[in-house]
């Protein structure tokens, strides 16, 4: 296996090396790449979408129809997760739970009866870990900054770096730091597993909602500009508005699948316990 | 509205796949009706697009507005009608079709099942659509990450790791055609598949140019899986739940033959193709050994499910031969061969999803008497046969014969050498099948037993009896086929 | 001689992801364990992002964000070509980046499941112990 | 952008690479990737393409690592290459 893995390594790169010397040199403002489309991104696309941010307005606006399925791909992601991974198992027998405020341990044998007040119960078995304050403390004062982060770089795509997808990223990152530090046991208490698909689909529905919106306006496909029909705003920024409809929709949808995702690994698709 | 239908014939499934997840936690019920309704209209706006592309020539949709080589352009012609037709027909008959079985094997899961699958077909039905370079990478994607999870679920304990293996060799394909197309890019500075084809002979004996195509053409051989790339094909396809691998393995090669024939004549041109890289001997003779060596592996199998994957991998080699003859013959017969060999593979995987259903073994010693207990399905069987094997009036002697007259007319002895021997070898494989099926007695002898009926659902059969017919249908109307849809696509192409 | 150096200095950059891309290759085809692959696996597309990006990369030109954008008052000045880097290759490789990630989710997944039925990630061990079952 | 930042950055991506696939341990190569990554990520933004760079920080470095510490904790560490 290494024999046949390096002489395929050694043709593939020979090929690649060969074909660099067709290139022009790096970094050369008169190359292909440059001088083709690049320019009319450059100089027009403020004029025509509405946002400086020339890669958002690129990725929204000029090729919003890759970004729609890009989201597509993420969304995909999740649900092949969960088809994959999840699994619903029976509740065993005996189940033990530590109420926290005391420290009392009880013992339940019927499997079918739950507890009056949850919140105050652990579960107790082989994965059980003490919780550790100082961890507890520090994700706590961390994860709303991190939250109003994610909001902000969803907002603010147009205009700087980030995006729907980097904010969707960074929320989800939020809800999988509160899975680690307490257990995903209380990150599921606060968004379900229902609420995530929920999101998940709503966010892509979002997307080409906007888009379908558009076609029933008499536009094409994603064109933005025929919004103005139904949102009360500028000409000239309807398409930047769009944009950030179609933003948030990412955002929702790549969040929950980041959620999604961590959740079905980390717990083998039992969504008991976390890390 | 009719200006619509490239966009609609992708969209409609798309927003079907997200409604099933909504109902999937809202309310469970309404999942089936909703693919079935999702890919209905797919078909209903393919038949109607089909009718408008041969009547009005093609159609070309801007997304967002922007004009091609700045936006992303849908663009439908002839042939990719015809195979968004083939792949939005499939889809539909299969959900049919394996309704039962799905509610068998994944009770609580099958929401979910159906939104991939959905994916999947929304992701082919964008792959033909589309006609810009990176856009199909991303269909691509889609599609494989579904194809992923389709083939790995169900509960045969090897299906994980025949995926895994096809992750890996799926993503190096899908990475060396995006590489492909960032040489592409840095030559031209531009990734609309028209404007690259204009661009191009501006750069001719470009080094990069030549590496580009090369890489594209790998990566895609290895998600077709033409023969020295095929090793992840058969075990993925045979130990995934029938229901996901029926719709996979007829539409997912053809797919990516199509995506070859693209590429071949839309983007570099067959000017390029043929005069400047001149691979085509080469490439003829390693179909050809495709052909021979998936005819004699599936002659080695002893199971039905992998003898039907290497029977695939056996006709991958026809159409990329086909396509690589370099006449408008053997072109002919490629495009004719990705219709009929998408409904003979399909009808093979419905026979065996009936067996499995009714059976639960695919072994082939295991069908013994099973044309007694079985008589529609084998009934069925016995048509694919012929028509695999290439009798005049099923679908699968016509593409076959261009197939010859195109090899005949390069003077690619080797290749029709191969074609017939690959005929004959068939002939073993389904005499083989039908001997077991119908001489042999059963064990024991029961007399009851011999006698007994257990027949797959109505179902089940139908779809079978529909493809039974489409196989006798397209023999009879492949001179139409041939005459108003192939051939001016051709024609369009060398001009 | 110097041709081969400047053509070296010009595009050193193309030849390092061409190295980079042939170590995640070599890591696809040659290593035994799972992840490693898997980890071989998103080094090959980040290499093939590092090539996309290093051809958006233009002399002179800064980040593709509009200066003064914000507000208007650019919407009166016309813009320069030359002033800023082309963004067309950062946009397909965002999506690109988005590609590997879930790629990686879902090999992530199988490889749980492969895990749990074998109790092994060694190639050679789960041929070994495909052949017994 | 300058180009000697640029060299040392890109080699030290290749070290980050080898060792991430050569070590013998798999948490290692979790932690490893995400430091390939996060150089990854430096040598993009040095390049002007700050949004990617943005998207491999919070994707690559972050998202991704943990998936795989999360995939390697529920499997095993052990490794023979």
């Amino acid at each position: 296996m290494k024999q046949l893995g390096l002489i395929i390594v050694i043709i593939c790169g020979g090929l690649l090396l060969y074909a660099t010397q067709d290139f022009p040199a790096w970094g050369d403002p008169t190359a292909p790449v440059h001088t083709h489309l690049s320019p009319h991104f450059i100089t027009e696309g403020l004029h025509e979408t509405g946002a400086p941010n020339l890669v958002t307005a690129v990725l929204a606006d000029y090729r919003g129809y890759d970004t729609m399925f890009e989201t597509v791909v993420v969304f995909c992601a999740g649900i092949a997760c969960i088809l994959l991974l999840r699994t619903f198992v029976q509740r065993t027998r005996g189940r033990e739970y530590r109420h926290t405020p005391t420290g009392v341990v009880l013992h339940i044998q019927d499997p079918d009866k739950d507890l009056n007040n949850p919140r105050e119960f652990e579960l107790i078995d082989n994965m059980w870990v003490p919780h550790d304050l100082i961890i507890k403390t520090v994700s706590r004062m961390l994860i709303p900054f991190i939250q109003i982060f994610a909001l902000y770089v969803v907002a603010h795509g147009d205009f700087s770096p980030g995006g729907g997808f980097q904010g969707g990223v960074i929320f989800g990152a939020s809800l999988i730091l509160l899975a680690l530090s307490f257990d995903l046991r209380s990150s599921l208490r606060r968004i379900s597993e229902k609420m995530l698909g929920i999101l998940s689909a709503l966010g892509v529905i979002i997307y080409s909602g906007i888009g379908i919106a558009c076609m029933l306006l008499g536009g094409n496909f994603l064109d933005y500009g025929r919004l103005t029909a139904i949102l009360p705003v500028d000409p000239d920024h309807i398409r930047a508005m769009g944009m950030l409809g179609v933003e948030i929709g990412v955002g929702f949808a790549v969040m929950a699948v980041m959620v999604i995702i961590y959740t079905n690994i980390a717990s083998q698709g039992r969504h008991q316990q976390g890390l | 509205m009719s200006a619509h239908y490239p966009a609609l014939i992708i969209l409609i499934p798309l927003l079907a796949a997200f409604l099933n997840t909504a109902f999937v936690w809202l309310d469970k019920r309404l999942c089936y009706p909703t693919t079935v309704l999702g890919l209905g209209g797919s078909v209903y706006f393919c038949i109607r697009l089909l009718l408008k592309v041969v009547g009005n020539g093609t159609m070309a949709y801007h997304v967002g507005g922007w004009a091609p080589p700045m936006g992303i352009e849908l663009r439908v012609d002839n042939l990719s009608a015809l195979v968004l037709l083939l792949v939005s027909v499939i889809a539909f008959m299969n959900i049919i079709a394996s309704r039962k079985s799905i509610n068998e094997e994944l009770t609580f899961k099958s929401g979910a099942f159906y939104t991939i699958y959905l994916l999947f077909v929304t992701g082919l039905l964008g792959v033909v659509a589309t006609a810009d370079l990176f856009n199909l990478y991303v269909l691509l994607e889609i599609t494989s990450l579904s194809a992923y999870a389709l083939l790995a679920m169900g509960n045969q304990d090897r299906a994980p790791l025949a995926s895994l293996n096809y992750i890996f060799l799926g993503v190096v394909g899908a990475s060396f055609y995006l590489l492909g197309v960032g040489y592409l890019y840095i030559m031209t500075g531009t990734l609309n598949m028209a404007d690259v084809n204009s661009l191009l002979p501006g750069i001719a004996g470009s080094s990069a140019v030549m590496v580009a195509f090369v890489f594209c053409l790998v990566g895609i051989w290895i998600k077709m899986g033409l023969f020295p790339l095929h090793t992840w094909l058969p075990n993925a396809y045979s130990y995934a739940p029938v229901s996901s691998s029926r719709v996979i393995a007829p539409l997912m090669t053809k797919v990516m033959v199509y995506v070859m024939i693209r590429m071949m004549i839309s983007v570099f041109g067959l000017d390029f193709v043929f005069e400047q890289i001149s691979l085509e001997g080469w490439v003829v003779a390693l179909a050809s050994v495709a052909i021979i060596s998936g005819a004699v592996m599936a002659l080695a199998q002893k199971d039905l499910k992998k003898m039907l994957a290497y029977i695939i991998v056996c006709e991958i080699g026809y159409m990329v031969g086909g396509a690589w003859l370099g006449n408008s013959q053997g072109m002919t017969g490629a495009i004719l061969h990705i219709v009929n060999d998408a409904i003979m593979t399909f009808a093979l995987f419905l026979v065996l999803g009936n067996i499995v259903f009714t059976r639960k073994k695919t072994a082939i010693k295991d069908l013994r008497g099973i044309f007694s207990s079985m008589p529609w399905t084998m009934a069925g069987f016995i048509l694919v046969g012929i028509s695999i094997i290439g009798v005049p009036p099923t679908c699968g002697f016509f593409s076959k014969w261009y197939l010859l007259l195109g090899g005949i007319e390069a003077g690619a002895s080797f290749f029709v050498f191969a074609l017939v021997l690959s005929s004959l070898i068939s002939a073993v494989l389904v005499f083989r099948v039908v001997e077991t099926a119908f001489f042999s007695p059963e064990d024991g002898g029961h007399e009851h037993e011999k006698a007994a009926l257990n027949e797959a659902p109505v179902s089940m059969l139908v779809p079978l009896g529909l493809t039974g017919v489409a196989i006798i249908a397209v023999g009879i109307w492949s001179g139409y086929i041939v005459q108003h849809i192939i051939l001016p696509f051709i024609q369009q192409g060398i001009s | 001689m110097p041709d081969l150096l400047t053509e070296i200095v010009n595009k050193y950059n193309y030849w390092l992801y061409i190295i980079l891309m042939m170590i995640g290759l070599y890591a696809m085809i040659a290593k035994n364990n799972l992840i490693k692959k898997l980890v071989g696996m998103n080094i090959f597309q980040t290499a093939i992002i590092l090539f996309f990006i290093s051809m958006g990369y233009k002399d002179n030109a800064t980040i593709p964000i509009i200066m003064g954008g914000h507000g208007g008052e650019a919407a009166h000045k016309t813009i320069e070509a030359s002033q800023y880097i082309n963004p067309l290759p950062h946009v397909l490789m965002l999506t690109a980046i988005v590609v590997s990630v879930a790629t990686l989710g879902v090999a992530l997944a199988l490889i749980i499941l492969i895990y749990q039925r074998y109790q092994t990630l060694e190639e050679d061990e789960l041929r070994m112990r495909v052949k017994q079952k | 952008m300058h180009w000697p930042i640029d060299l040392i950055i890109l080699t030290l991506v290749i070290f980050c690479a080898i060792a991430a696939i050569s070590v013998k341990d798999l948490l290692s190569t979790a932690i490893l990737f995400g430091a390939y990554s996060f150089m990854m990520c430096l040598l993009w933004a040095n390049m002007g393409a700050v949004d990617v760079a943005f998207t491999e920080a919070s994707v690559g470095a972050g998202v991704s690592s943990v998936f795989v510490i999360a995939a390697v904790f529920r499997t095993t560490r052990r490794t023979k290459d």
